[in-house]
């Protein structure tokens, strides 16, 4: 046996496997080792398996031994390498982070239980990117939210309670709408396997069912992709959740939930039913304006500047579903890397605020007050996320939005360019309140005079604040596989 | 309820019985409806119909927290183990073919043991949650 | 013989089906919970055991018969236990029961 | 008659009166599947729907209030998602294979091998535990995966902590 | 004939249908709700002699289980509104 | 040493003095000398790549593609080296006069200050030697960034307020118009290099190009055309250092290099002449200089004064590209290094007033030329130089652009030329008046001679750096020349 | 001990029945499992004689039950009337007497036979009295010292 | 496309809309979980009632019948019933946790007390 022929699911098993040790193991520091050896696992693998398919190759792998319509497939391409990569990596590097930050926010004898949910919400996740069986997404999806929600609940504040509560009915809503959606798609094919669907679809005329299984994949996945209408699960659930779990959250789950749409409505429906036979680009054109608008505005005017950053992630998800609405390569590829590259921002902020949230005892911008001097090095990393977020040349921001102005100049359409940079400007005004905060302001009395977060918070939180700066320098992975995702989802031959 | 000498009586008559029931559904979960599911939530069921008539802390002392949250992962590690087993005898992840001398028969192993994974982690998490439930009630 | 085994069994079963529909008559028509409960009694006792014996008549001696039994079984001793239970808390709950006058009416019909 | 049920326990503010309705409606629930041939899934509906739910909403009844309160909005929003969703479920299955179609897709394809080859392949007479157990093992392994996630989450929220009381700030 | 029987235990089940509707007492809910496990175990039996798959008789039986243990836990829970109280002093389990 | 080290140096220079200044920011002469020390080795850097440069050579070297035809590379040219010699040049001299104005005042957080100052030297080099404008914009933002911390200097309430302006503005239109401008150059011919000719001749018609010319002008903020000048007079918050930094070292002349950098080297002068409309850009300099000057002349903070005098100054630049004719072009190049020379004259001679008197507003100066004569006299030059009276080096400047708009023809520049010298006369020549031939209507409440000594310095240097620019061997006119070299 | 073996027993022959499958497997399965049943059963307490209550003669039962069954079908036939009697023609009742068994086990066949019965219903059950909900005045009079009463106790009593 | 063909999606459908609503309108915390179950039921007769064949039996192969009914979206529905009730027990185990925080299961009686929340 080679463990290369089975990296697809081992990737996926090794998190499962390590949920249940961690239960049994409960006490010490065995439950964080196995979680952490698992994700590094996990990373390890999304990078061979990432170095495999660059160049176009698609790993096929069955479960079971059962071929392809009758037993569940894990496929790997392109797409699901660069979301392996993102979920895994942001997973190996928040997993060290967090042994030090739930000491903080959660009480001892629940930390066995904080890492296997991880372990389980970084399956789930992985296992969602890696199936190529719409049943088996549902199933996954659920694992990661059950697991997500329970995390969530952790947060030391009530207020994460009623957070999770809300999140629990609306994704589970969004999960049930997919199910349906799939359910409708079965019925017209009669497989659920994604590229046997697709080509049964194709010769399918009967489009009604298949149009309404698009509505209802594609209401249900925004739901969890907290899209704009449909975000209101999203700021409270940040902002509670426990710092780690926030970071992880920020940089994965709805990404990953965005993942599944475009799988479903390129690799499935195929881009002519979606984009030509429906007003689908123009009303999700519409709602990524409005979530890049408004959100970004309610940002500007938040106090707690977790939750401000909440709110960005809705308006950041408007540039990411604005690019997929164009339905071009090169708005695809703006929304690919505008994702990868956001993910990595959030965490690293998040990850940033969760160590500044430790020392200074909450996170709305009063208590932040002064922090530019207390704890230098962690306002100095909040601030190059935040450029980061404006998309100041340099930082992985700035490629993203680039692309994104390079999309809507393919189509002519200079309204959109403008639109694309004014919201952008939003986020100078919040990302600058934090600025001022921490820099114009004094400390709040009682704060020790300098104290920076811990080592083991600060190198992780940096060295995603410095992959964000160096995806802004070099993008031969971020634009290399997007691109390269893209004309493959596309068709078109570079 | 124990001081029901109804309910008391009767309970004891039936819970051996909807137990043996439900490792029956478990075993013949090939031939007829049921699997490790359904027999892990009648077994949970019996445990909790004993729990109600004769209070929460004997339950707890008749099936032992320790023991109910080792079942709970034991199900899953089981699952996962056969998954494992057939990428060790040479075929992939949860190849059952390769468990047995001939193809049906490591099927027959394959499903067994996954159902049983299935049947120890539903009964240990259903009776888990109940006793969750129950023992914040009377906590309060 | 397989004709009379077969008309006893559609007997029990179409005198099993009425005592349901009676029960379920007298679920509504009965005037408070506790003489509901004896309406309901019907439908657990005479409906369910005739209609078991109907089946059981159909099914001859064989492994199904063993089963029906169970299952006449477990009626037989579920069904008081539980319509005990039901009384007995709604008695503890204070459900004060409708209690007929001490002389009324004869109740023979 | 399900929606009936429905529709009382949509109304009714006597939270414990939900419960049981609840619990009826799995009961008819699962008699409807097993007329429609879904032996395995009604056994499961019933265990569950019937039985863990029911004790799962009484532990959280008594923990919380038995009344609903009364509210004054009007509901109108709701209702017109919920019905908008409907009508889009209502034109998607205009379109859809006629009930009990055998030529219909799902009885075509994939099913289709299940029951020719189920039995030789896997030696399992009962075709849905074959597909459940083998064909698609995995996602029964992500379905107990799913449960033992549950408990474990349920654990996380529940278990009540030794030393330090409740964190809340 | 199983007919009769069938269209009789679904208008049973309506009939206790209405009554757990109409309540009033919780006890009456729970009554027709018993009831209608009843019934739907004796329609699940019907069924699968109709159906020529007696072997089904295992889901009547697992209703007629959960009926019962249903019924009891709702009561358990209205006598003394806790799942888990032993009832009178508690007991120390034989070994 | 080869060309392409000096110019590696030359980039790394202020950084690696920015991080020699936060080590020593406990030792606060250690750490001056290092932000000394840094000027004048920069300095003498980039001074000694300018034989080659003017022999032709042109080093450069790229230092990553980001993305396919988007590198960080840099390529030293001539209107760069002229530049960047200013920009070196005049830091030494910032530096001198900040060191006697900080220490002074008594100001907090000099350690920063120094670091960000020696970063915006940095970011200003590598716009200077940028080989595309993709590189050009990395170090245009940058250069905002890193000058926001010297604008909220004091962190006060006015701080904050004029950094958010000066931010919001400046980012603003970088983000809003620079930014699609140069997508759409990279979209349109696949690179962003500056080419000699540019590289959009040909590329696009006459009115879209007008268009990209509109979204350069107006997205370069830091060349202050109207409307969006306000970051300038919001920025005057700042230390009198910073506002030298801002008005002559860096900043505006940042912007007013990337505007020439953008219309020769992208553009390309003959595609622009070509029956594309530029009448619009010179009617909106035109008027900038004009308004601006108007403003300049009612404002009685003699910040404020100067500060709308460089709106209306760096407006001459523009004006005199957009005439489009060889002459005026090197008129623009010659008066980035002329403006840069007298404004900072100007600003430090500001600060070395606020240092000794505190006085801020032009009517509170008369007599303060007997006090202070060094000061005020570098002033006078300064001044002079501005509105272009002859032997300050303003007025060559000022000569090769009304010569060029001459030969173009472009009587609406020609007019504003006129018009606009009167009213730098105007708003310049009363202060000199008042400081010199009137009485101290008010006693200062302290006695007070010369601001100190190092701030003196300076500003004599950088006066007679301004009389004795048209005679420093004609350097910048040859650079200026070499330009268009090819053309 | 008796009551295990007897417990044994009796699941092992449930487990056949309701089996049906006679391979080797599934029988020495149905073996092992009747047995870990009988170990928590033990556990629980509840392999004793009120949980498993063989001493009770099985002649008893087999004369017992069918005297049961004839009064069901009597008194459920007498309630079907009632109830469908347009004029609802009855008079609930509660009655409480005193049951003669001497056994837990003795007085719960006695609970269940006055339920099972339509038309009566136990309410309360204990040693010193059972509380009686009767749907009729003569159904309730007919309790005390009744038919059922002594048949029980024989039954009871019986070896 | 007759009525009576798609009888059991109406079924379906209306289930949906109840459970949704339900979920949607309703305040008390127990009652949406409820209406949240009721709303993933819907799904079970959606897929299980298309695999239904007229005069056939459940698949478990056995001697004397040869038309089965689908028995693939009875695996999938077995799973979604599994999925819906840990969603119910993961609900309620936060519902309990919010009573205890709040004194409430009303959402808006809760909103109000976070809103006085700093
Ligand atoms: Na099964
Ligand atoms: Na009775």
């Amino acid at each position: 046996m080679s463990v290369a022929l089975h990296m697809p699911v081992l990737q996926v098993v090794v998190p499962l496997l390590s949920a249940p040790l961690a239960v049994l193991a409960r006490r010490g520091s065995l439950p964080f080792m196995f979680t952490t050896a698992a994700a590094w696992f996990a990373f390890a693998t999304s990078i061979a398996l990432w170095m495999e398919v660059e160049h176009g190759a698609v790993l096929s792998y069955f479960i079971g031994s059962w071929p392809a319509p009758w037993g569940i497939e894990y496929r790997v391409d392109r797409l699901s390498a660069l979301f392996l990569l993102l979920v895994s990596g942001l997973a190996a590097v928040v997993l060290p982070y967090s042994r030090r930050s739930i000491q903080a926010e959660i009480p001892r004898e629940q930390h066995y239980l904080f890492y296997a949910l991880f372990s389980l919400c970084l399956a789930g996740l992985l296992g969602i990117t890696v199936t190529a069986d719409a049943f088996n997404i549902f199933v996954f999806l659920e694992i990661a939210s059950l697991s997500t929600y329970v995390m969530i609940a952790l947060g030391r504040d009530r207020r994460a309670l009623v957070a999770s509560y809300q999140y629990l009915v609306m994704g589970t809503i969004g999960a049930t709408f997919f199910v349906i959606g799939v359910g409708l798609l079965y019925l017209m094919t009669g497989t659920l396997n994604l590229p046997d669907m697709a080509e049964r679809l194709a010769a399918e005329r009967h489009t009604r069912p298949v149009l309404a299984a698009l509505a209802f994949i594609t209401v249900g996945l925004s739901l969890k992709l907290a899209l704009f209408p449909l975000h209101q699960w999203l700021p409270n659930a940040y902002t509670y959740a426990p710092s780690a779990v926030t970071a992880f959250l920020a940089g994965t789950a709805t990404k990953v939930s965005l993942y599944v749409l475009v799988r479903f409505y390129y690799s499935v429906f195929g881009e002519s039913l979606v984009f030509r036979h429906l007003p689908l680009p123009e009303i999700m054109l519409l709602l990524s304006l409005a979530a890049m608008f408004v959100a970004s505005g309610i940002a500007i005017f938040q106090r707690d500047f977790k939750k401000l950053l909440a709110w960005s992630s809705i308006g950041q998800i408007g540039y990411i579903t604005l690019g997929l609405s164009f339905d071009t390569v090169t708005g695809l590829t703006a929304s690919l890397v505008n994702l990868f590259n956001q993910a990595v921002t959030k965490c690293g902020l998040f990850l940033l605020l969760g160590g500044a949230v430790i020392v200074a005892g909450g996170s709305t911008l009063e208590r932040l007050a002064g922090l530019g001097r207390t704890m230098p090095l962690t306002s100095f990393g909040i601030v190059i996320g935040g450029l980061g977020l404006i998309g100041v040349p340099g930082t992985a921001g700035f490629i993203s939005k680039w692309y994104l102005v390079l999309a809507a100049l393919e189509r002519g359409e200079w309204w959109l360019v403008f639109a694309v940079l004014l919201s952008s400007l939003l986020a100078v005004a919040y990302v600058w309140r934090f600025v001022e905060a921490a820099y114009f302001r004094p400390a709040p009395p009682g704060r020790p005079p300098r104290r920076e977060a811990p080592a083991s918070l600060l190198i992780p939180a940096w060295l995603m604040i410095a992959a964000s700066v160096y995806f802004g320098l070099d993008t031969s992975v971020t634009v290399g596989s997007a691109s390269g995702a893209a004309e493959m989802l596309i068709g078109v031959k570079k | 309820m124990k001081d029901d000498v109804v309910l008391r009586v009767v309970a004891k008559l039936l819970v051996p019985f909807i137990l043996l029931f439900a490792l029956y559904v478990q075993f013949h979960g090939d031939f007829g409806p049921g699997g490790g599911f359904q027999a892990g939530v009648i077994i949970a069921a019996a445990v909790i119909f004993y729990a109600i008539i004769f209070g929460l802390p004997t339950a707890r002392s008749v099936v032992p927290d320790w023991l109910v949250e080792a079942m709970v992962a034991a199900g899953v590690l089981l699952y996962l183990g056969v998954g494992l087993a057939g990428i060790l005898l040479g075929g992939n992840y949860l190849d059952y073919f390769v468990l047995g001398a001939t193809p049906v028969a490591g099927q027959h192993r394959g499903i067994f043991w996954v159902e049983a994974g299935v049947g120890i982690t539903v009964s240990g998490v259903m009776l888990k949650i109940f006793y969750m439930f129950a023992a914040r009630a009377r906590d309060k | 013989m397989t004709m009379l085994i077969d008309a006893a069994s559609w007997a029990c079963l179409v005198a099993g089906s009425f005592f349901c529909v009676v029960g379920g008559i007298g679920l509504l028509r009965m005037p408070d919970f506790y003489t509901r409960i004896h309406a309901a009694s019907v439908t657990e006792t005479l409906g369910a055991g005739l209609l078991l014996l109907g089946l059981l008549l159909q099914a001859g001696p064989t492994l199904i018969a063993a089963k029906l039994v169970a299952l006449g079984l477990l009626v037989f001793f579920a069904s008081p236990t539980a319509a005990h239970a039901l009384a007995s808390a709604a008695m503890t709950r204070g459900l004060a029961p409708l209690l007929a006058p001490r002389e009324d009416t004869p109740s023979k019909p | 008659m399900m929606l009936f049920t429905v529709a009382v326990l949509a109304r009714s503010r006597n939270l414990f009166a939900v419960v049981v309705l609840s619990s009826v409606y799995s009961f008819l629930m699962a008699t409807v599947l097993v007329a429609l041939d879904a032996v395995d899934v009604a056994m499961t509906e019933a265990a569950v729907g019937a039985g863990v739910s029911t004790v799962l909403l009484l532990g959280a009844l008594h923990l919380c209030r038995t009344e609903e309160a009364k509210h004054a909005q009007a509901p109108w929003l709701p209702l017109a998602m919920a019905v908008v969703t409907g009508g889009v479920l209502v034109y998607g299955t205009y379109g859809l294979p006629a009930f009990s179609d055998p030529q219909a897709p799902i009885h075509q394809h994939v099913a289709a091998r299940y029951l020719k080859d189920g039995p030789r392949e896997t030696g399992v007479p009962n075709i849905v535990t074959a597909v459940l157990a083998s064909y698609r093992g995995y996602d029964t392994l992500g379905e107990t995966i799913v449960v033992f996630t549950a408990g474990i989450g349920v654990v996380a929220l529940l278990r009540r902590r030794r030393q330090r009381s409740e964190g809340d700030r | 004939m199983f007919a009769v029987a069938t269209v009789a235990l679904i208008v049973a089940v309506g009939l206790a249908l209405v009554r757990s509707a109409l309540g009033p007492s919780v006890f009456d809910r729970l009554l027709a709700a018993n009831k209608i496990g009843t019934c739907a175990m004796l329609l699940l039996a019907v069924m699968s002699f109709r159906n020529g798959r007696p072997e089904f008789l295992d889901l009547a039986l697992v209703y007629g289980m959960l009926n019962i243990i249903g019924t009891i836990a709702i009561l358990k829970y209205f006598r003394h509104g806790d799942l888990g109280d032993p009832g009178d002093g508690d007991r120390e389990p034989a070994q | 040493m080869n060309g392409v080290e000096h110019l590696l140096s030359g980039l790394a220079l202020p950084v690696v003095g920015a991080a020699g200044v936060a080590v020593f920011r406990y030792l606060p002469n250690l750490r001056e000398g290092v932000s000394l020390l840094t000027a004048g080795a920069l300095f003498f850097c980039v001074a000694s790549l300018v034989p080659s440069v003017l022999e032709g050579a042109r080093p450069g070297f790229e230092l990553l593609e980001v993305m396919p035809g988007l590198q960080i590379a840099f390529r030293v040219e001539p209107l760069g080296m002229l530049f960047a010699l200013v920009a070196s040049g005049l830091w030494i001299v910032s530096s001198l006069y900040s060191i006697g104005y900080m220490r002074a005042n008594g100001e907090a957080n000099q350690t920063r200050f120094y670091v960000c100052f020696a970063l915006a030297l940095a970011a200003t080099i590598g716009i200077a030697f940028s080989a595309n404008a993709f590189t050009l914009f990395i170090f245009y933002e940058a250069l905002t960034l890193v000058t926001y911390p010297l604008v909220t200097h004091h962190g006060t309430d006015g701080a904050r307020n004029g950094g958010r302006t000066y931010l919001a503005v400046l980012i603003g239109t970088s983000v809003v118009f620079l930014l699609p401008a140069l997508v759409f150059t990279w979209h349109t011919t696949g690179t962003t290099d500056f080419r000699a000719g540019g590289i959009l001749a040909g590329k696009l018609d006459p009115v879209p190009m007008a268009a990209l010319l509109a979204l350069y002008m107006f997205g370069i903020g830091k060349a202050a055309l109207m409307p969006f000048h306000r970051w300038l007079p919001a920025a005057m918050v700042a230390p009198a250092p910073v506002s030298a930094l801002l008005h002559a070292v860096a900043v505006v002349k940042a912007g007013v290099f990337s505007v020439v950098k953008v219309v020769v080297y992208l553009f390309g002068t003959e595609a622009l002449g070509n029956g594309v409309p530029t009448d619009w850009l010179i009617a909106i300099s035109g008027f900038t200089i004009l308004a601006a000057s108007v403003v300049a002349l009612n404002a009685d903070n003699l910040k404020r004064r100067l500060a709308y005098s460089t709106i209306s100054q760096l407006s001459y630049i523009v004006l005199a590209v957009a005439v489009l004719a060889p002459l005026s072009m090197i008129g623009a190049v010659l008066h980035i290094a002329a403006h840069a020379l007298g404004k900072i004259t100007l600003f430090f001679a500001a600060g070395a007033i606020y240092t000794a008197s505190h006085k801020t507003e032009v009517s509170e100066l008369d007599g303060i030329g007997r006090r202070m004569p060094w000061t005020m006299g570098a002033f006078a030059i300064g001044a002079l130089s501005l509105i272009g009276i002859p032997p300050a080096a303003g007025f060559f400047s000022k000569w090769y652009m009304v010569q060029g708009a001459a030969a173009s023809e472009s009587w609406v520049a020609l007019a504003v030329l006129a018009t606009s010298t009167l009213l730098n006369a105007a708003y310049f020549l009363p202060v000199i008046y008042s400081a010199f031939f009137r009485t101290e209507r008010v006693a200062p409440r302290h006695d007070h001679g010369e601001a100190p000594a190092t701030s003196v310095a300076a500003l004599v240097i950088t006066a007679a750096a301004t009389l004795a620019l048209p005679f420093a061997g004609g350097i910048p006119l040859e650079l200026a020349r070499a330009v268009w070299g090819g053309s | 001990m008796i009551h295990s073996v007897s417990m044994l027993v009796v699941l092992y022959l449930f487990w056949l029945l309701l089996s049906g499958n006679f391979g080797a497997f599934l029988l020495s399965a149905g073996a092992g499992c009747a047995a870990a049943v009988v170990l928590i059963a033990r556990r629980m307490d509840v392999a004793d004689h009120e949980g498993h209550p063989i001493h009770l003669g099985l002649r008893a039962l087999l004369s017992y039950w069918p005297w049961l069954v004839k009064e069901i079908v009597k008194s459920g036939w007498d309630v079907s009337r009632r109830i469908l009697d347009p004029r609802l023609p009855v008079s609930p009742t509660l009655a409480s007497f005193k049951p003669s068994q001497k056994t837990d086990v003795g007085l719960v066949i006695h609970a269940n036979s006055i339920t099972l019965t339509p038309g009566t219903l136990s309410v309360q059950v204990a040693q010193d009295g059972i509380l009686v909900h009767a749907l009729t005045r003569e159904g309730a009079a007919a309790l005390a010292g009744s038919e059922m009463d002594r048949r029980v106790s024989r039954l009871e009593d019986s070896p | 496309m007759n009525a009576a063909s798609h009888f059991s999606y109406w079924a379906t459908i209306c289930l949906m809309v109840m459970g949704l609503f339900i979920v949607m309108a309703r305040a008390n915390l127990i009652k949406k979980l409820v209406g949240l179950a009721i709303f993933q039921t819907s799904i079970y007769l959606l897929y299980i009632a298309p695999g239904k064949l007229i005069g056939g039996t459940a698949p478990i192969i056995a001697d004397g019948f040869s038309v089965y009914s689908n028995p693939l979206p009875h695996v999938l529905i077995l799973t979604a019933i599994v999925v819906g009730i840990a969603v119910l027990a993961l609900g309620l185990a936060l519902v309990v946790r919010i009573r205890e925080a709040y004194d409430s299961i009303e959402e808006d009686e809760i909103l109000a007390a976070e809103e006085r929340q700093p």
